[in-house]
This record gives C-alpha cells, structure tokens and sequence, in this order.
C-alpha cells in the first residue's frame, strides 16, 4: 500500500522513469513530500513544477493522503 | 436550464488537418442559431534557439487531468459566455513546424461572445492544462523543454 | 520598413464553404513564423421576424468603395497590430441561412495580437463597408432590409 | 456634363434605379443635393442613409464637384 507518484517531462528525464509507488506515514503534506523527493533527486531542486494530488493543484499545506495518486509537473506548455 | 456538457475527447494523435477544421465547420451549418464562429488555431512555429532551428513540438500530458482540466474549461466558458457550441482539440505526440496542434471553436449567436470566450479558453488552455512539450531543434534529435509565460 | 499591401479581391459569389477555409490554412502552413491564427466567420441565421424565417440574406454592395475600404481596413490593421498575414473575404448574391457570409483570417507570431486584430477587423468591417443586405424570409419571396447595430 | 448619383439597397427601390446623371450648378454642399434629392423622392425622407462623394464619406458640409460620383448608401449589412 502506497502513493503512486507520477512524473512529467524533463522531471521524468530526472527520475528515469514515468511513476514510482512510495511507501510515506500518514498525515503527509505536499511539502512533506517534495522534500523527500528532492532529497531522493537533488536535480530536481532547481526545476520548476507544481503538484497534483489526485488530480488537484495542491500547495505545500495540502494533505497527502496514503492512497493519493501525486503527480509532479512541470511548467506547462500547452496551446 | 443549466446543462451539463458531457466531456469529449480533446487529445489527437498528431497535426490537426486543416480538412479536420473544415469538416468541423461544415458540421456546424446545420445549427441555424450560430451567427458567429471565433476559431483559434495555434501553429508550431520555426524558432531559432541557441541549440537551432525547431522543427516541431512533442507533446506529452498528464491525461487524465488534462481532460478534466479541458472539461472544466468548458463548462466555466459556458457559464460565463453565451455561447452555442465549443470544441477543443489538441495534439499530443509530435507536430512538425508549420502545423497546427491547438484548435479552438467557439460558436454564438452574437459575435461578442464568441470573440471573448476564444481568447479567454486559449489562455486558461496555456495556464491550466497539464500538457508538456519538448521543442526539437536541429537535425541531431536535441530539444529543449517549452514552458508556457 | 512600412509594407505596402495590395489590394486584394474581397467579393466572392455567394457562401463561402469550409472548404475554402482550409484551404487558406493549408497555404499558411509554410509560414513557419506564424504560431497563432484567429479566425472568424459570419454564419447566417434563421432568426424568427414578423415576416417568416430568414432563409438568406442577399448582398450587394458599392463594390468599388467597399474593395477599397476593405484596403484601408487591412493596412490600418497592419498598422496597429503586429500581424503577418491577414485575408477577409466577404460574400455577393445569396447566402443561405447556415452558410458562410464572411471570412476573417489574422496570422500572427504571438496570440494576442491576432484576437485583437480579428475582433477590430470585423467591427470595422460591419460599421465601414458599404455592403447591404436583404434578409429573405417566409416561402413567398417576401424580405427585409438588414441593418448593422 | 453632371453628376453620377448611385443608389444602393433600398434606396434603389424608391428611385427605381440604380443610377441617374443629375445636372447641377457648381458650388452644392452634400446638403444642398440632399435637399433636391428629398423632394425628387419624398419617400427617402423617413430613411437614413449616408452620402459617398468619390467613394469617401461626406457630410452636409462637403462639396459636390460637378463630376462627382455621388451615392446614397443605406444602413451597412455587412458581416
């Protein structure tokens, strides 16, 4: 049981693959999470991107929950 | 009279034909109530970076989200402008330069409402649409990510 | 640096057909420095008069001055706005209810300016161009004259 | 020698016509021809139109050469 984490463009350039399944604690927030991320892929620290949980645009208070699908993306480039 | 406008596939394998904004159009003709169509075509165009020419855009999204994202775009242009009918469409894997990746179809009875929705779908399109590119530049298969200002 | 445009032939014979839409946009697919096409078109409706239906409204024009006030519309438009390429092509005779009428084409290189420019060209066009309109109504060749507000 | 009046829309309906060859003296105003047009055609008092004097928009102010070209342009339908 875990969140699924999926990756975008140039960030799954960085992680070598396109999702990973993370085991986390309970009570997570999306700023819990990226720092965990960054820490697992420093090259990610200077690229920018937001993330989704479930689908949603969150901010670093946004609860994560251990179900979650979380998706990190990077600037968009639509149209 | 609020009514629900089921989602529709957005995504294309891709260019977007210019037969496929024809037969688009000519399926519109039948709705004698349009008096207005604001279309909005976005075209690959053939910058010069540092690392040279592009020669097309690869897309890639975030589906999922992407047509719910699209979906949601709809519904709020509904609801803000008084519109007929409106379409989306856009490319997904590589459109070459010179090709079209983006068509917007917006139809009114007025064409106030047309022009206004068109320009403000395009920007929500550019702002909030999980969808990513790598412009390709050069002949050597290099590319460099595109990000949306 | 200031181009000079020439005077293109506007006037078609009746509706304009989707087909010769994308047929525009086929030929602006080598212009790899347009990333943006905002297009509009007038599409007749059958709105409910005191008389009947609409079933068509019937053009013509003082075509002289209105080929050259179309002209003016287009280098005032090139003036203002940062476009590449920009076509209008207006109907004469008969336009059957649900049909094409008018056809406004704006290339530019960044959006913004081409839903600008579309939406200045045709209110230009509707409130400067000598072009007047019978709107055909009811089964019994009965008809009114149309007026733009 | 005169003036070539063009009439468009429904105001070719009134005259009958779509063109007459006028004579007038030298020195009108667009003023001054509307007044003589109005009482050759009653009909297009209750009518608004524009007056083109070679091919330009004029106003009552505007003088008629006597080779002018002259039209009567009713209310604009393009679009």
């Amino acid at each position: 049981m875990g969140i699924n984490i999926l990756y975008f463009g140039m960030l799954a350039e960085i992680t070598g693959q396109a999702n990973e399944i993370w085991t986390i604690k309970d009570g997570l927030t999306v700023g819990d999470l990226k720092k965990l991320i960054l820490e697992r892929y420093p090259k990610m620290r200077d690229k920018k991107f937001k993330v989704a949980v479930d689908q949603q645009i969150g901010d670093d208070q946004t609860f994560v929950s251990i179900q979650s699908e979380v998706a990190l993306l990077p600037p968009f480039a639509g149209g | 009279m609020k009514k629900i406008h089921k989602p529709k596939k957005v995504f294309m394998q891709g260019p977007i034909s210019p037969q496929f904004v024809a037969d688009a159009i000519a399926k519109h003709q039948s709705k004698v109530s349009i008096g207005a169509h604001a279309i909005f075509l976005g075209q690959i165009r053939a910058d010069e970076k540092e690392e040279g020419i592009v020669t097309g855009i690869e897309y890639s999204a975030y589906e999922e989200m992407a047509e719910q994202s699209f979906h949601e775009i709809r519904e709020d242009a509904f609801s803000k402008f008084d519109l007929t009918c409106l379409h989306i469409y856009h490319s997904l894997g590589i459109v070459p330069a010179g090709e079209i990746s983006l068509f917007v179809f917006v139809s009114s009875a007025h064409r106030r409402a047309a022009f206004e929705a068109s320009e403000y779908i395009v920007d929500e399109i550019k702002n909030k649409v999980p969808i990513f590119g790598k412009e390709l530049v050069g002949p050597t298969g290099s590319y460099v990510w595109k990000e949306n200002k």
